[in-house]
């Protein structure tokens, strides 16, 4: 046990927040679902992808800064003291790029792996179908071989940044005779080939940011398959695993709420009433074990040690946690809760509003509660697997 | 001891069920978020006399009282009715109530009648639904109870989550003449009714979060099965169902106890209050279970539920907190009148 | 609605009042786990039967009051107000009589019937065994018949009573080919016969009150059979049944330990505390929301109603809303908490520290809080019963 | 920056696992509920080193420290030890803090070697466990810290539901001779000690309750399956395990920082206190699905569960309960240094 830094890690801190102070946009910029936003945020991605800050995470040989758990979480923290932009492309420098390291041929890493960490290409997801959301390997979204090519067929939903995307890495179902988990592969999707629709999403806050992606006939080369073609399951495991890996530095953004509510209740003129009093502190309890939490992480991942079904338990305790910290923050603000953000008597700032909606789908998106407990009492406890359904 | 509807008030809920779920299905509801109040589906409602529900038959209205705006308001409650039929209801029942008899002559048979929109505001909430949109704000201010003209008021308007709530703050000159009463127990009764009304409304919002997320279970299937055959699935739903079933004869012996006991008779209020609190509680539970139960699909705008769990959200801190209630059912426990005891 | 009495049941309150009011045993009798207690506790129900009181709710011709639902409310609700003795033989006059009165013939009804009003007879229930707990049905004492006789070989569990009783009603599989609901038979034990041995269960709070009871080749006549061989399910059912349309008046026990928490909260010096008074709040709310349904439960049966799956709902509520009162009462005496009853120092009074336990195992006894939700999804919300299980 | 055991602290818990796992089995702890304390087994603490854990070398310790101590606490939990190691090693660590040399000189040696029961008394918390058995009693009274010989002191018993607690009030004649120190700093690091010993201790006992519910659930069968593979059940232990696990490095890094940091460190003390908040919720948690998932034979005295169900709930409520601790992290973030920020 260890709490303090050592020198390295301290002038790497120091490094990273001097540079964050002098290039941190000083103005909120667009969201990202716009256009305009998704310049700015580019014109960002090309500042730190310039001073080597854009992928830390991933092996020098690939582009990356190659640093170790310790600094990434550093740098996490920071960059979420510093109030930086989010990051547009994370689904390539967190999933699509560290699956084509792991997967990908020597070519294939050539061919997307610098336009990812340059973001030139920006990159969407699509896993999830309508038929099949907790129930990934329920996926219908067919691939049929024809030639050098896999010409697909089907239907992805809640596809974030696709319409800004010019690359998807998808799980499709290349073999319809085989297995449920067996016949699926992992291919990546020029967002620009004839045959690809989208439709988009409008979220229940108002927003958009995920749209549904029809394929019509879609025409892929086969090169452009990860891995074994039907070994896609066992890829996008892994593709999900990195997922979890990451989140180093989060207990800032919860530990800035729950300060956030300790400045609402101010606002709201709640301060001294011990029953808001009592609930904020037990929402810092719960950000303190997770930042606790996550530091052990970082102790085993930077020991060697990697993260299998555990990995459940963690976005499990940070969702939960999510959703309550703005409950709590609903009933700081009482009659004011329902305001929008925009309103003149709005206590909130910082687009509570969306946070607080955003909190209650914390809990489905990236796996639902129900699926990290099942995750959670089967392959960590032990506990017998649901018996197989028999309709009655 | 009778703790049950009669049967004529079984009849109007049936009839207020039937009529709402014609004449106001989501789609009208998400029309008013875009176009604001709907005069249209207003005269209907008094053409059915729903909006003269607790107005005189002398006044044009159906003369009815407390329970039976309780029952309606479920209803309302179930379709997300996105006009102030709560709102307007307490302020007749409050001009009754308070009012002088040339008072009550100047707004009841309007209100009846579909062509007085009115709307009401507690003591020490700035917030009033409807505002923009109200001929006759029955207001709490200055320790007293005030009637006041539409265009005697100022308004902020401050937009809400639930685009159907239009809010404003309003701000009013009162004087003797807008004055109802400075009785606190009449005031009080009028804070009572406006908890006692949420609560109905809440009731019926959260049954129909349970009823959407029962069918919805039972067709959706994930792993070769519906999803409602899942325990976690079906526990969430048992919870919120016993919580929903729960809160409804508490609020309706509230309503009841509000209609038929002396103004400010603090066992009224405490029944108000716990129906308030049982009702908040009930649809945080029936909001909560029913987004995780839809999953995804829920959390789209395209998607109806979401246009209840934003009302749920707001009804449920509107009109006193649960936590301002139970802090006042604490001061009858431990210092009151005892009757919470 | 209509919260008020008529003239005559305001009578039969003033009646039952006064009538306990002079007859309420004014010293707190001995527990009915010891032979004293039992015989205290008889001469009350004694008392009881002499003045018509024993079974309000059995028909007049069998020797019960008949009373209608309203009085028998207003009578439990006396009763306890009064801080009368816990009844003695309830599994006799709730369960075992209704059972006979309705499925029993009139030899039967003679036979028994009277024996339970006057307490010459107790009562013990045989449902539970080690392996039928939640799962009834799966219940495994054989009745195997042998000329007039059936011989009973088993063991039963969670017996209360069982020291005192002379008899008891139970369910045993008298066909073993058969289905495992068509193969049980209901029938009346008399706990003198040879082959029936006992074993004391003390329970976690360290009071006695339930035994297991072991069968060796006990021999009981088939005149015992209630119902039809082999029918006994459907008979245990209604007999179940009858349990759960009880508790009528039960509001009066929880809203006087909502009181007894106010009580605790002044004694322990936190009757300011508002985190305390909040906590308390909500737990008088959920007292008056069981009591409005227990009214409109009454005003339906009242109306010649019926109860159905919904009885899981109101033992659900209730279970669950008293364990919350106690662990209420727990946190308000914090430290002082874990003192037993007797300990100098001690805040809580009238066995606070049975009581607290007891709530505990409220939530699994009569049907765990599981059970009950399970009835509720399934029979009263409709959903999909469970897969059967394939051990896999 | 390290947040977990080093090699040796694993080896610790390991051989503390080993060693407690077959001298303390539960026909133990059984025993020390009817016959009181175990010298014999305080004897068997002393030979391993267990009580002379946080014990400089120099008296005949391990001279380890407190997140040791940490390590072996929630090993002690785990087998509900019915011994005051808790207490015992809390008043070494005090007499280390605030005592002078002679005082340590009298007391350690024989705390290490098992000739000395020690227990601790909190500021304003009038109930010492193992007052009946302690040779010295560590007292928070008049502002100051005393270190008491048992005999100056006068006992009443309280019996208590966990009989091995065997708790007492104590009256003591305190002066210049028994005081250690009235440094408030010192005070406070004396309760958040006693307050991190009980959050490792607790941590422990809901690991077993976990741990023993699902190897009870996996083998129990009720309608013809294990009831382990119900989702109602595997749900209420996959919520225990990740508080229990959640709980766990946050008690690590309280009993760290309480540890090296000077004495009343704001942030050691709120880390305290955030780890009994935190230990005790993952108990309630663990204690209440515990109980659910063992049903019925959970409930009786013969089966062991009650053992761990009871100094559980002892521990969730004693050294600061769950509310008094989220008060003063409260008091942190709303005046204070802003160590909880």
């Amino acid at each position: 046990m260890d709490l303090t830094y050592t020198a390295t890690e301290h002038e790497f801190r120091a490094e990273v927040r001097d540079w964050l102070a002098a290039n941190t946009p000083t103005e909120v910029l667009p969201p990202i679902y716009t256009a305009a936003g998704v310049a700015a945020h580019r014109v960002w991605e090309r500042t730190m992808f310039d001073a080597g800050y854009s992928a830390l995470h991933w092996p020098r040989e690939h582009g990356g800064g190659g640093a170790g758990l310790i600094e990434q979480a550093i740098f996490g923290e920071e960059y979420l003291r510093a109030g930086a932009p989010m990051r547009l492309n994370r689904l390539a420098l967190g999933l699509a790029g560290p699956t084509v390291i792991q997967f990908g041929t020597d070519e294939q890493r050539r061919q997307w792996l610098p336009a990812m960490l340059s973001c030139d290409d920006l990159w969407c997801q699509g896993f999830s179908e309508p038929e099949a959301g907790s129930d990934l390997a329920g996926l219908r979204t067919r691939a049929e071989r024809d030639g050098d090519d896999f010409v697909l067929n089907g239907q992805k939903t809640w596809t974030s940044m696709s319409a800004f995307a010019n690359w998807m890495f998808a799980m499709v179902r290349s073999d319809p005779d085989s297995s449920r988990h067996r016949s699926i592969t992992f291919i990546m999707v020029p967002m620009d080939t004839p045959g690809i629709e989208l439709r988009p999403i409008r979220q229940l806050h108002g927003e958009p940011g995920f749209a549904e992606v029809f394929f019509t006939d879609v025409r892929v080369s086969a090169t452009n398959v990860i891995g074994e073609v039907g070994e896609g399951w066992s890829v996008a495991m892994a593709t999900l695993g990195f997922e979890r890996g990451t989140g180093l530095g989060d207990h800032v953004r919860f530990a800035r709420d729950v300060a956030d509510l300790v400045e609402l209740a101010r606002r709201a003129g709640v301060a001294d009433d011990p029953v808001v009093r009592d609930e904020i502190a037990a929402r810092w309890v719960e950000v303190q074990q997770f930042r606790r939490h996550m530091q052990r992480t970082a102790t085993r991942l930077a020991a060697g040690g990697t993260i299998g079904p555990e990995a459940s338990m963690t976005k499990l305790f940070w969702s939960e946690m999510e959703a309550r910290i703005f409950e709590t923050a609903l009933k700081i603000l009482g009659p004011l809760a329902e305001l929008a953000d925009d309103a003149p008597d709005s206590l909130a700032d910082r687009g509570f509003h969306r946070r607080y909606w955003h909190s209650r789908a914390s809990r489905i998106f990236a796996g639902t509660s129900e699926v990290q407990r099942n995750i959670i009492s089967e392959r960590v406890l032990g506990l017998p697997r649901e018996p197989r359904w028999t309709s009655s | 001891m009778d703790v049950e509807l009669s049967d004529q008030q079984r009849e109007l809920a049936a009839g207020a069920r039937e009529f709402l779920s014609e004449q106001c299905p989501p789609s009208r509801v998400r029309t008013a978020w875009d176009e604001g109040h709907d005069p249209r589906l207003w005269s209907q409602l008094a053409e059915v006399g729903f909006l003269g529900v607790v107005v005189p038959e002398e006044h044009g209205g159906l003369g009815l009282g407390d329970l039976d705006l309780a029952v309606l308001l479920e209803e309302a409650g179930r379709v997300a009715l996105p006009v102030p039929l709560l709102e307007t209801a307490v302020a007749a029942l409050t001009l009754l109530d308070a009012g002088s008899p040339e008072q009550c002559k100047r707004w009841l048979p309007g209100i009846a009648a579909g062509e007085v929109v009115a709307t009401i505001g507690l003591p020490g909430q700035s917030l009033v639904v409807a505002a923009p949109d109200a001929d006759l704000l029955v207001l709490a201010r200055d320790g007293g109870l005030h009637a006041v003209e539409a265009d005697r008021c100022e308004l902020t308007p401050q937009p809400a989550f639930d685009a159907s709530r239009r809010l404003a703050t309003v701000s009013v000159d009162t004087g003797p003449d807008t004055s109802l009463t400075d009785d606190p127990a009449k005031l009080a009764r009028f804070a009572d009714r406006a908890a006692v009304a949420a609560a109905a409304t809440l009731v019926g919002i959260a049954a129909h979060l349970v009823r959407e997320s029962v069918a919805y279970v039972a067709q959706r299937r994930q792993f070769g099965r519906p999803i409602g055959s899942f325990q976690a699935i079906k526990y969430r739903l048992a919870d919120a169902h016993l919580a929903v079933e729960f809160a409804r004869p508490l609020t309706w012996v509230a309503a009841h106890q509000v209609g038929v006991s002396d103004a400010g008779d603090p066992e009224a209020s405490a029944a108000a209050s716990a129906a308030k609190v049982a009702a908040s509680t009930a649809q945080a539970t029936a909001n909560e279970h029913a987004l995780q139960c839809h999953g995804g699909i829920g959390f789209t705008w395209e998607h109806d539920l979401q246009m209840w769990l934003k009302r749920g959200k707001a009804l449920e801190l509107a009109y006193g907190t649960p936590a301002a209630h139970r802090a006042r059912i604490a001061d009858d426990l431990f210092t009151g009148t005892g009757s919470t005891r």
